[in-house]
């Protein structure tokens, strides 16, 4: 405990505060997060390392077609006898890594939107809130509809860049009112009084204050995300060439009629499963976010 | 007075963002790569029709594309558009694409505002069980259950529905709003006949909202229940019945803003629903229309379905003033 | 040092059908506040001396009169040459709470200045970590208990001296406490209305304490002087002690007879009275004198024209008031003891 | 499964009460017997016109052409339809034809002559005569002349006219100008009088604009020459009623057919297993059709049909111009499990690669000229062998350009053929076992028709052969695709991406025994060639030329596959039957069933 150094005198050793320590230590409090945080982490190493232990195409077999779970293929095979389980950890690279994407531009378009709104006030402000009303009131997936028909976004970049660029209304208009509400606390008049500039006020003062709150739209963006991107591919909208859980929920359900046959149904529930394995897990882990970034549990 | 212009202010607001879309949507549209009396030609073609018959056909439908320069085209949409004129469809071949929303749009609204309303209504109530017996375990089991149904992406209800109702148990048909064989009109048969078979598309919708409102539901009485106000009315003695309808109103009013904000959603999930369905409204409308390129069809259900948003945000914005006069003056 | 020329600031009003006047919270105040002075503000809630402190900090703009820093003028300046000035006058504000940003710790919030002051000096970041511990102990607060804590670590009294320390960073020339110990425990008031006086003293740094507490005005401002404000007009002005003992003005009278009597050790000045409460609100009307409505001592004349500062011929020292028929009375609370003080 | 069923129905009686009530309450038909339910493609606010692509009108239901053709590749033999007989004459380039006295349209109005020349005016304008006519004249009221355009070759000009549907003159005529066949004259001119031309090409604008008019065209009611008339179409439905005044009538046993609407395969194969049609056909794989066949009352069905699946090339790219290359490819991949994987249910592997199905190739070539064709057995080594030989390197498993850089390919198909689809996915994954970097890439059906017409796929899917005739198996690889087109009466050739030609195949090649030929003209020349012979080896030669330079690799032929429910109607034609030759073009062929006296429901 820091309040214990008992050294008065000249300069006392000071000792700073590890967020990152803070952070383990509320993750690991509740059997709950232990179990979110194992499902997000064995995700993310399938994403990172699953396409490595597969061929990059992985072999079909047509005297393997639809065969149920065995020890070769613990999830069964698909229409052309490929194994499921590879199908569904090559394809989680591509789902998560342009859902972290689409909710990292969520999240910086409309921090930075809400941020500069609430902090401007005035002209700015009417401008960009009437820009993100436009973005709120628009339906998202019709949006998205309508732009596949102009750009083929089917990198993850791209990808995760038109879900982030069709999703941060809400987002923006929330972090404004918080900046708003913020803007009259005592210690922003001490900032500008002190004379530091507003970038420091915005960084430093403002935003460590709504973190928490963008943090966790980090998270659900990432989910919402997922399942944009998957509704994309599994309606067939978005070209697609690789594989990846939508496209599996596509060939399964418009292709090859995985849903009527017994044998099929794993082909079509597993990704279906890792959706609902991967909300589950961040759902988990949420309500640590609030813990970690409250500054009354730092430090101690 | 003070409403009229409350009023007139958010029918402003929304004629504007109708405006936005159509600009945008103009625009984009002569952006795109694709020509469709190509794609029209070559569809021709894969269906067996000889080449030279398959150009003059296309000559024959398509002989008069728009022309000019962009920005007379532009005014020249708008002006169409003032008289209700979204153009020609090019898949349909000449036939009016205000014709062809007409037929599509009414089952999607229709749709969509009661699945809205069943998600909302039975979401708040289970909310209000949830936060209010947050310790028994009906409040438990029915945060546990909107948790689950949260969850759940939307295309996948829809699937499960249409696997379990329509070819499992065949409870329910689908591909049709309603029985061909009966006469449009407000008879109880007809009446009958759509809410038959639109009973598994707005299944999915209601459901697929449900625990998103009892969550928010949730957290919104538990949150009124910490005023002091209903610590004053414990106090003065009222009934737990009378208390819980004072809670109850008062955390509704926040959720009715996100009413609104989730029409868009909605609308959005009819394009998945109607296509797992293949229910025949705005959204399936929508979806065809990217696939046959016909895009002026595209634009008119997009501008509808954004339309269609819009109008009921206002309608929800009006019915909040007059639940929570504040509002207005705010 | 300030130097404030006829200070007004008006609010415009509210949007409406009913509410439309504008506010005017400040009409025409003249103050000149030297180095190393002490300048105590009284007044009742709403009276405009909040605005007027945070109008010489530099937090609201002002809609007339002058405002000059050494001797500068602040209008016509540029933003950035603005800010600079205005660093040389610091607010300490009401809630030290809300003053801390709570998501960051004591030292991340006097690290901010004084890096910026380091930057300009061509200091390095170890200056700046010994600069913060320096000032934490002048403030006197011990550095290892408080540098990386948090605000919520910290008493109100710690978190005001924090906010103090968090001021002097930037080497201001005049604090503002605005009602700057009213949040805070009465057990640590004292220590913290001792630290504005020993700075002013050490570091010769003019105060402005902003009050509706008569007795802390008269503790930080012994030396100095006092100002009563009404309705954004200063209607009396004088050497602190002389004002509280001998005030002329019926409206200060009337604030110094609400302060309350100690039974047994005091009694209640002779001449106390209570305004008149005026029940069709106040007359916004500057042709009269602004106290007119609820003085009972008012006469036609008060009505009839509007009274401006003027020297008080009953004291050698420079005493200004803003009042027709100045009258010395027996407000002030008595020791039983009978010994009339100054008398 | 069963006893799951039945607590599930137990547990929801209530509601299951509830619910027959909603559906008897909303089966206001008179008869006892629900429709006969199958699919079609019913568009929202489509017209019911059949000169709009998406019109509301299907053959032998709601509208009749003058006789059906056999699906053989036997191009003169019909079954009638409105006309009773025809005549052919003048070596194929008169036909007369003889209408069914008393037939009717279903407004009470005698089918006569009128009616054929309105609608060859209709089909002149809105550009649907592929067939060369020249003329039509009304011999009386049951008999009409067609002539061939003047200097026009065209061997099957008598499947053109017979294959026509009639419209009615009640309510085509009004759109009609007086002076349309003035019009239709003026346009057919081929000389070079410049006053004749200017004449010409306002008439073909006024034309145009006729046609456009005419494919929009929406009728306030079905005027129906069929033995159905529309009653009510809903956007996802649509029923149809007996029409008493049909000719047939009495051989018709259905009072009601429901049309229900589909989008995609997967959509059928729901209403197949759903049992909510009484006929359906779909492309499907195993497992749909045995989770079908247990619905019951269904019965699958089968019947030959001339389509072949193939990878075609677009040789403006490399390395798909390299002989070598496609010849590689057609022996590693391996087609039998592609088929089985595409389509397990009714294809059958392409035995000789030759751009032919493989009943036209049993059909048209002799034993010799099929042992001439090479078999392109399943063999990497000898595809490995091919490549290396042009000059390509297989390093760390992955095959190399000459110049060094790795072979990938990307193989585009439309989205909505599954079929396609899933054998697609088969064929990038064998190239890519074989050390090509494949993958499959899906597209919108519009969007790929575009793309796959501006040379934008090196590699694409294209069903080759759709119909039984040769000249329409040939004509879709060295036809407007190859940049031949029929210009003026002369045949043309373009080389150029954007002028249409996108397979872009060598315009002169060498073949055994016949040496050096020109695939373009020989193609157009099945469609002119009237002599037997002519066709013949005309047939062989390009059957080789497809054998041997590969412009595509067929990969598999298929059959029409389907399920018939036989719940509430018997009497299905099925396989013994001749009748299943027919209809194939004819969706859905119930229509042409109940033609033929079959389907009754059950009593």
């Amino acid at each position: 405990m820091a309040s214990m150094n008992v050294q008065a005198k000249a300069l006392p050793p000071l000792r700073r505060p590890n967020g990152w320590r803070t952070a383990g230590r509320v993750l690991v409090r509740k059997p709950g997060r232990i179990a979110g945080l194992v499902i997000i982490l064995t995700f993310v190493l399938m994403a990172a390392f699953g396409p490595l232990l597969y061929p990059a195409t992985l072999p079909s077999d047509a005297a393997q077609i639809y065969a149920p779970p065995s020890l070769a293929h613990p999830l069964g095979t698909d229409f052309q006898g490929t194994d499921v389980l590879a199908e569904i950890i090559t394809g989680a690279r591509f789902v998560l890594l342009s859902a972290f994407l689409a909710a990292f531009f969520t999240v910086v378009f409309g921090t930075v939107i809400g941020l500069a709104a609430g902090y401007a006030r005035g002209l700015v402000d009417s401008v960009l809130m009437r820009i993100t009303d436009v973005f709120l009131t628009v339906p998202q997936f019709p949006l998205l509809i309508v732009l596949s028909t102009v750009w083929k976004f089917s990198s993850p970049l791209a990808l995760g860049f038109v879900l982030g660029i069709t999703s941060w209304g809400g987002l923006a208009r929330a972090v404004r009112s918080q900046t708003l509400s913020l803007r009259e606390r005592g210690f922003i008049e001490a900032a500008r009084g002190l004379g530091l500039s507003n970038r420091h006020i915005v960084t430093k003062e403002i935003f460590p204050n709504v973190a928490p709150f963008v943090v966790m739209n980090l998270l659900f963006a990432t989910t919402g995300s997922i399942y944009s991107e998957i509704t994309l591919f599994f309606l067939g909208i978005v070209p697609f060439s690789n594989n990846n859980w939508g496209v599996m929920l596509n060939m399964a359900f418009f292709q090859s009629g995985a849903m009527y046959t017994t044998s099929g149904l794993l082909y079509l529930m597993s990704p279906l499963a890792c959706i609902m394995l991967v909300t589950f897990g961040v759902v988990l882990v949420l309500d640590a976010v609030d813990e970690i970034f409250n500054p009354r549990l730092k430090g101690v | 007075m003070n409403y009229l212009k409350f009023l007139a202010k958010k029918l402003l607001g929304g004629l504007a963002m109708v405006y936005v879309v159509v600009t945008f949507t103009f625009f984009l549209i002569r952006l795109m790569p694709g020509n469709p009396v190509l794609a029209r030609l070559t569809s021709l073609l894969q269906s067996g029709v000889p080449y030279q018959a398959a150009k003059q056909q296309v000559a024959a439908m398509y002989g008069f594309m728009p022309h000019g320069p962009l920005i007379v085209q532009y005014f020249d949409y708008l002006g169409q558009l003032l008289h209700l004129n979204l153009g020609l469809s090019i898949a349909y071949a000449g036939v009016s694409v205000t014709h062809i929303l007409m037929s599509a749009a009414p089952w999607t609204i229709f749709m969509v505002l009661l699945g809205l309303f069943f998600s909302f209504i039975l979401g708040v109530a289970a909310g209000v069980v949830a936060a209010v017996w947050r310790n028994s375990i009906i409040g438990q089991s029915s945060t546990f259950l909107a948790t689950l149904l949260h969850g759940i992406p939307q295309f996948m209800l829809a699937l499960a529905f249409l696997y379990l109702f329509t070819t499992e148990w065949r409870l329910f048909p689908f591909g049709a709003p309603y029985d061909a064989a009966i006469h449009p009109g407000f008879s109880p048969a007809f009446v009958g006949s759509v809410a038959y078979h639109a009973i598994l598309p707005i299944l999915a919708y209601a459901i697929s909202g449900y625990g998103g409102w009892t969550l928010a539901m949730k957290s919104s009485v538990i949150s009124v229940l910490g005023d002091e106000y209903i610590l004053a009315a414990e106090l003065r003695g009222l009934t737990r019945g009378i208390r819980i309808r004072y809670v109850a109103r008062n955390a509704f009013l926040p959720l009715f803003t996100s009413l609104t904000l989730s029409l868009g959603f909605m609308f959005g999930g009819a394009i998945v629903i109607e296509t797992i369905f293949d229910y025949p409204g705005l959204g399936y409308l929508l979806n065809n229309s990217i696939g046959a390129q016909d895009y002026p069809v595209m634009q008119g259900a997009f501008l509808i379905i954004t339309a269609a948003v819009i109008v009921s945000n206002i309608l929800a914005d009006l019915l909040y003033s007059l639940i929570d006069p504040r509002i207005r003056r705010a | 040092m300030i130097q404030v020329v006829n200070l007004q600031k008006t609010y415009p009003g509210t949007r409406g059908v009913l509410a439309r006047g504008e506010v005017r919270a400040l009409r025409g105040v003249t103050l000149d506040i030297r180095r190393g002075a002490a300048l105590a503000l009284i007044g009742e809630s709403g009276c405009g001396k909040t605005t007027l402190g945070r109008i010489v900090t530099g937090l609201e703009a002002y809609t007339g009169g002058e405002v000059l820093i050494d001797g500068a003028n602040i209008a016509g300046m540029t933003a950035r040459d603005r800010r600079a000035q205005f660093r040389k006058v610091q607010l300490i504000p009401q809630d030290p709470y809300a003053a801390l940003n709570p998501t960051r710790t004591i030292a991340a919030a006097l690290f901010d200045p004084l890096r910026l002051l380091a930057r300009r000096g061509g200091k390095d970041g170890a200056w700046i970590e010994r600069r913060a511990v320096e000032l934490l102990r002048l403030v006197g607060l011990d550095a290892s208990e408080t540098l990386y804590k948090y605000p919520h670590q910290l008493s109100g009294g710690q978190r005001q001296r924090v906010v103090i320390a968090r001021a002097l960073t930037v080497e201001p020339e005049a604090l503002v406490a605005d009602e700057a110990v009213s949040m805070i425990d009465v057990s640590l008031r004292l220590g913290v209305l001792n630290l504005l006086s020993q700075l002013r003293r050490d570091l010769h740094i003019s105060v402005i304490f902003i009050t509706h507490d008569v007795a802390a005005a008269r503790y930080v401002a012994q030396d100095g002087q006092t100002a009563v404000i009404y309705r954004g007009e200063i209607v009396e002005m004088g050497p602190t002690d002389d004002l509280i003992q001998r005030p002329v003005h019926p409206y200060t009278q009337s604030l110094l007879s609400a302060v309350p009597v100690l039974h047994g050790l005091e009694q209640a000045g002779p001449d106390r009275f209570i305004p008149r409460p005026t029940e069709q609100g106040e007359s916004n009307d500057s042709s009269s004198c602004l106290f007119a409505d609820r003085c009972p001592f008012a006469d036609d004349r008060c009505k009839a024209a509007h009274p401006d500062p003027e020297p008080w011929a009953g004291a050698p020292d420079d005493r200004l008031v803003a009042c027709f028929k100045p009258k010395e009375r027996k407000v002030v609370a008595v020791p039983l003891s009978g010994r009339a003080s100054n008398q | 499964m069963k006893s799951r069923k039945i607590k599930m129905i137990a547990a929801g009686s209530a509601l299951m009460t509830s619910l027959a009530g909603l559906s008897a309450m909303s089966a206001s038909a008179a008869t006892t017997v629900p429709p006969l339910a199958t699919i079609a493609q019913i568009t929202q606010g489509a017209p019911m016109n059949m000169f709009n692509p998406n019109g509301l009108k299907w053959g032998a239901l709601d509208e009749m052409p003058l006789a059906f053709p056999k699906n053989t590749a036997d191009m003169s033999a019909f079954f009638p339809g409105l006309a009773k007989s025809w005549k052919i004459t003048n070596n194929g380039r008169t036909v007369t034809v003889f209408l069914r006295p008393g037939a009717k349209w279903s407004n009470g109005q005698p089918i006569t002559a009128t009616d054929l020349v309105t609608t060859a005016a209709c089909e002149f304008a809105a550009g649907w005569i592929w067939w060369d006519l020249g003329s039509v004249k009304a011999i009386n009221q049951y008999e009409v002349q067609y002539t061939m355009a003047p200097g026009a070759k065209f061997n099957i000009f008598p499947f053109g006219v017979l294959t026509q549907t009639i419209v009615p003159t009640s309510q085509y005529a009004p759109l009609l100008p007086k002076n349309v066949w003035t019009l239709i004259k003026q346009s057919q001119y081929a000389g070079t009088d410049k006053a004749q031309l200017a004449l010409q090409t306002k008439a073909q604008a006024d034309l145009t604009l006729l046609g456009k008019k005419i494919s929009a065209f929406a009728p306030k009611t079905d005027v129906s020459s069929g033995p159905f008339v529309i009653s009510g179409v809903n956007p996802g439905e649509a029923v149809l009623v007996k029409n008493p005044d049909f000719y047939g009538a009495a051989n018709i046993h259905v009072n009601e057919v429901v049309l229900r609407n589909y989008t995609s395969n997967q959509g059928i194969w729901n209403y197949m297993i759903g049992g909510q049609v009484n006929q359906a056909t779909s492309s499907m794989p195993t497992s749909i059709k045995q989770r079908a066949a247990q619905t019951p009352g269904n019965v699958y069905y089968q019947v030959p049909s001339y389509y072949a699946n193939s990878l075609m090339f677009n040789e403006h790219v490399y390395p798909y111009n390299v002989l070598k290359v496609r010849q590689a490819l057609a022996y590693m991949i391996n087609r039998n499990t592609v088929q089985a994987i595409g389509e397990p249910v009714s294809g059958s592997p392409v035995k000789y690669i030759d751009g032919m199905t493989n009943q036209q190739t049993s059909d048209t070539l002799t034993p010799a000229e099929q042992a001439q064709l090479t078999l392109y057995r399943y063999n990497p080594a000898k595809a490995a062998k091919l490549l290396e030989s042009a000059g390509f390197k297989k390093v760390n498993g992955q095959w190399e350009l000459p110049n060094g850089k790795p072979w990938t390919a990307s193989l585009y198909v439309n989205s909505s053929y599954t079929d396609w689809v899933q054998g697609a996915s088969v064929v990038a994954n064998q190239m890519t076992q074989f050390g090509i970097k494949t993958s499959p890439v899906l597209i919108q059906p519009a969007q790929f028709a575009t793309e796959q017409s501006q040379g934008k796929f090196a590699l694409s899917f294209w069903t080759i052969a759709l119909g039984p005739d040769v000249y329409w198996a040939f004509g879709r690889l060295y036809g407007g695709l190859d940049g031949y087109n029929m210009i003026g009466g002369k045949l043309s050739y373009t080389s150029s991406v954007s002028k249409g030609n996108w397979v872009n195949f060598p315009q002169t090649v060498a073949i055994p025994t016949y040496g050096s030929v020109q695939p373009g003209p020989l193609t157009n020349n099945l469609a002119e060639a009237m002599s037997p012979t002519v066709l013949h080896s005309d047939t062989a030669k390009l059957a080789l030329v497809s054998n041997r330079y590969l412009p595509a690799i067929t990969l598999w032929s298929g059959m029409q596959a389907g399920f018939v429910n036989t719940t509430n109607y018997t009497d299905f034609p099925l396989h013994s039957s001749p009748v299943m030759l027919a209809g194939v073009g004819f969706y859905p062929p119930v229509g042409f069933w109940m033609l033929q006296g079959y389907i009754r429901p059950k009593s």
